[in-house]
């Protein structure tokens, strides 16, 4: 079910780890659902995220879009590491399943809330990043109807 | 491992050669439509009652009680879609568990929206049904209780027998999903007090697309699919003359290894779950650790999520599954290792391994190796255990 | 003639050689669950989806709109009474017609108890649906037209194209019983206007319990069997792999084979009806004249009963069927036989035969010599016969 | 679905024809059901049935209990033919499918109307002998119920 790129980012996971003393974490999802993903950042007085880690708690597709995720904003400013969307994302990794596209956002959402942290901790504010939101599958909806 | 260890025989088992080979002149030489006059036909007719013979002794019923289904869904929608429709008159109460499988739920939520009642009692951490609970649900509309042999996620057996003697003294009458235990476990509808049995060849390595629903004669039911006068007018369309040979040949094979079967999964399984519980901390079992299937296993491990763990295993050979096979690609945990109990994050990472009389020791020690090393990697992945470690 | 001839291809057909060895592999082999995660499962899907999609181009369909069941009877209930339920809200009136096959009919009668109304449109003496009390029937309430696209006992095809302009201007869904005609005649269901469609593989030489309906994109449609995900959540149960990929297999030859194999039946049906018609006193041809299937002929023997011509043609190696195959045994004549206006005891002697490609010119030789021996025979036992001649 | 007595009786029924000048004939069933069966009877001045004729428009099972039952009132008298039950035709032909067991009353039945006949045209009455029915199928119910 899922593409070889997805196959190959979840058994061979890239940046998976720590960051001590990061200049940002974000962690989002929830056990309930199934999904948790932590991303780690270390980003330099110019702005620009030298260093990126994660550890995700979920399914196939939630290590492998966190793991391309951490590629995808590695070595870029904070402005472009807003940029890297979910559909981004899905397209770096040659398409998701339907029932797992929610991974992708998740993923978005990661970098975000690690972004946000950053901001924070700096007091700056980062154009176009709103406050993470706590629950990010709070509005989907159940996806099977079987009557 | 080179070759694939499959299991996953819960959610289906192989075909066995013997049973294809009896039904193959089914296909292309006697093909004839059994309820045709001609002797071509009547010899398909005459097959297709050896099968129900050999089904009908195996529960201790009566040949005519047996009707084919092509699914063990549809025969769980038939007991209770049926039933609700008949005994409309009497009363619109139905009662369930919480733990049945999906062909029992999602059916009683139809009928809950053609208006009857539906009760779900609960089962306590092993998974047993609280049968006081179940008795004091009983009201005088009540005209269906339907409870599962054993459980397909977690393998736990059900007082059948105590339902049994509940349903009949309160004159409710009692169906049990026995999709998991038919061919696993002794059954004998008569000592037991079952009125209607729900069964599915493809679990007892028969084909996929054949059931049967257990009738005791006398209990008025109407069709769920109408239309010719097949199965003594019970149950319309041409028969399907091979799998119901096949389905026949199963039961007399799964009959006639079962004390052996039994004996060589039960050692296996506990191999297994010594193995699994001595080497793997923050893991459970879940299930009654000795009122289950013969061939079931089920585990959950804290910190990781169970299809992350499929498919690392998956990639080892090993053909496991997370929940029922059904409900995998949803996001919602089991719903059965909520009943139990489980909080939704370790309900989550939990693994179901369900073994046949195929499988070999060594197969077992490769599978329980592969588990503690993926488990492994995938805690250390795990934002869950990085903060249990921290706040250890 | 030593070798049996097979003359009832509209009750079943044999199952293809080819398509048994296409479903093989997928007992003893690959006998994953298609819903399980691991890839061993995953080439089962695959399988799955490749025999849906042969269906729907040979329908002009889109895959998704191709679900299956277990039978051409599911198909017809689940058509019925899921859009009843689905539609109960804009009304609880349903057009059908009287020579439609049980499946539809007493689907029908069920849904009647369940306090839906139906009307019968009445046929004429060809076995054609009068298309103005078709029209003339529409309500505000009607929610659904199924019309059968060609008849299993007397082969006449229904102006299917009409019917699907007339329910889309009244804006009514419109289902078809395609279970004879799939694979011998041209269908298009975007062209025709079908909203829905049964089809059972048994009757185009794929086995005996697998079934389809096709249901176009938008339609609201509930399930009728409840329970697992399976078929995009429509259709629960474990899916019957085997029978999938031979039903794709066997559709995939039928569609390859039409052209010639529609040619010869006509061909063997011309030479028949030619021969009995000729040949034998007291005889008539029931159905259209021309648009009927290439391979059926239904004729009608005055003063004979069907039973008894049926058996002593088997005693000659002759398999055939009076009426449809699942009423034989029951005391009423065919209902398509009287509401073509038959009195019942010409109804009574009726003999269909329905040829299949294999068929030869010599069998159909050496049937009409036995029928024409057999209906001497029979006529010179019958007391009608006797009455005629004294009369006449 | 039939026993090897009926299909020898159905496949060389025994005193098929007619009967010029019969002592009785009688006719029951109708066309509609599916079933007519006539019988001719000869009978002497002792009473005893000297000859027997039938015609069946009817299934196998029709033809087999009029043929069958041609045999057993043969050579009888009249009281004993009187005494010959669907029972006893149908255990002389090992069974019948219970569907068709309506045959076997209906071959009662025509010896009966047979009988009545010659008690009519004889102006003589038969003890235990009743008016035959005119539709013998008409309290039998649909047998095939299917939902
Ligand atoms: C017109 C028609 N509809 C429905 C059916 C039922 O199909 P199945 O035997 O697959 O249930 C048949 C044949 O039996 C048929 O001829
Ligand atoms: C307990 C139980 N009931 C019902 C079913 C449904 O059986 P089938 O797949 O034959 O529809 C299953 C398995 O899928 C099961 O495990």
């Amino acid at each position: 079910m899922y593409t070889k790129k997805v196959m190959d980012h979840f058994s061979n996971p890239r940046n998976m780890g720590e960051i001590e003393n990061p200049s940002g974490v974000g962690t989002v999802g929830n056990a309930k659902c199934g999904d948790i993903m932590r991303m780690y950042l270390d980003i330099d007085d110019d702005g620009i995220i030298q260093d990126v880690k994660f550890k995700t708690f979920g399914c196939g597709a939630a290590i492998a879009t966190s793991s391309i995720a951490t590629e995808l904003v590695k070595g870029k400013t904070v402005q472009d590491a807003l940029k890297v969307t979910n559909k981004a994302v899905v397209d770096a990794l040659d398409g998701l399943p339907p029932v797992k596209v929610h991974c992708s956002l998740l993923a978005e959402e990661a970098i975000h809330a690690a972004l946000w942290d950053y901001a924070e901790k700096n007091g700056i504010k980062i154009e176009g990043l709103e406050k993470p939101k706590d629950d990010i599958h709070e509005e989907e909806e159940d996806v099977t109807e079987s009557y | 491992m080179e070759k694939k260890i499959y299991l996953d025989n819960a959610a289906t088992t192989k075909t066995r050669p013997e049973v294809v080979e009896a039904m193959l002149p089914y296909f292309s030489d006697m093909y004839g439509n059994p309820s045709s006059v001609y002797e071509f036909a009547a010899q398909n007719k005459k097959a297709i009652d050896e099968a129900r013979l050999i089904i009908a002794n195996a529960l201790g019923a009566d040949n005519s009680e047996v009707y084919f289904t092509a699914s063990g869904t549809e025969a769980d929608n038939w007991a209770l879609i049926a039933t609700a429709e008949a005994y409309e008159a009497k009363g619109n109460h139905i009662i369930t568990s919480k733990v049945e499988h999906h062909g029992i739920l999602h059916t009683c939520e139809y009928l809950q929206k053609r208006g009857f009642e539906v009760t779900y009692i609960d089962v306590d951490e092993n998974g047993v049904i609280k049968l006081e609970q179940l008795e004091k649900a009983i009201r005088p509309s009540t005209i269906l209780i339907s409870i599962m042999f054993a459980n397909n996620e977690i393998g736990t057996i059900q007082p059948i027998k105590e339902i049994g003697e509940i349903a009949k003294k309160h004159k409710v009458l009692f169906h049990t999903d026995a999709v998991q235990a038919f061919g696993q476990l002794d059954i004998n509808v008569k000592d037991l007090g079952i009125d209607m049995l729900s069964a599915s060849a493809h679990k007892l390595n028969g084909p996929k697309g054949i059931g049967f629903l257990y009738i005791r004669k006398g209990i008025r039911i109407r069709s769920l699919i109408h239309g010719g006068a097949q199965e003594r007018g019970r149950r319309a369309g041409t028969e399907n003359v091979p799998y119901i040979v096949g389905f026949g040949k199963a039961v007399q094979l799964a009959m006639d290894t079962r004390d052996e079967r039994v004996k060589k999964e039960i050692e296996l399984r506990e191999h297994l779950i010594k193995r699994i519980l001595t080497e793997i901390p923050y893991t459970r079992l879940n299930g009654h650790r000795k009122n289950r299937l013969p061939n079931n296993t089920n585990f959950s491990f804290q910190f990781i999520e169970g299809e992350s763990l499929l498919i690392m295993l998956d990639m080892k050979n090993i053909c496991a599954s997370s929940g029922s096979a059904c409900t995998s690609g949803s996001l919602d945990p089991s719903h059965v290792l909520l009943a139990i109990g489980l909080p939704h994050e370790i309900a989550h990472g939990s693994l179901r391994l369900t073994l046949s009389h195929e499988n070999t020791m060594d197969e077992i020690d490769y599978t329980v190796d592969s588990i503690k090393e993926v488990v492994d990697k995938l805690r250390k992945m795990s934002p869950l255990y990085e903060d249990f470690v921290r706040r250890r």
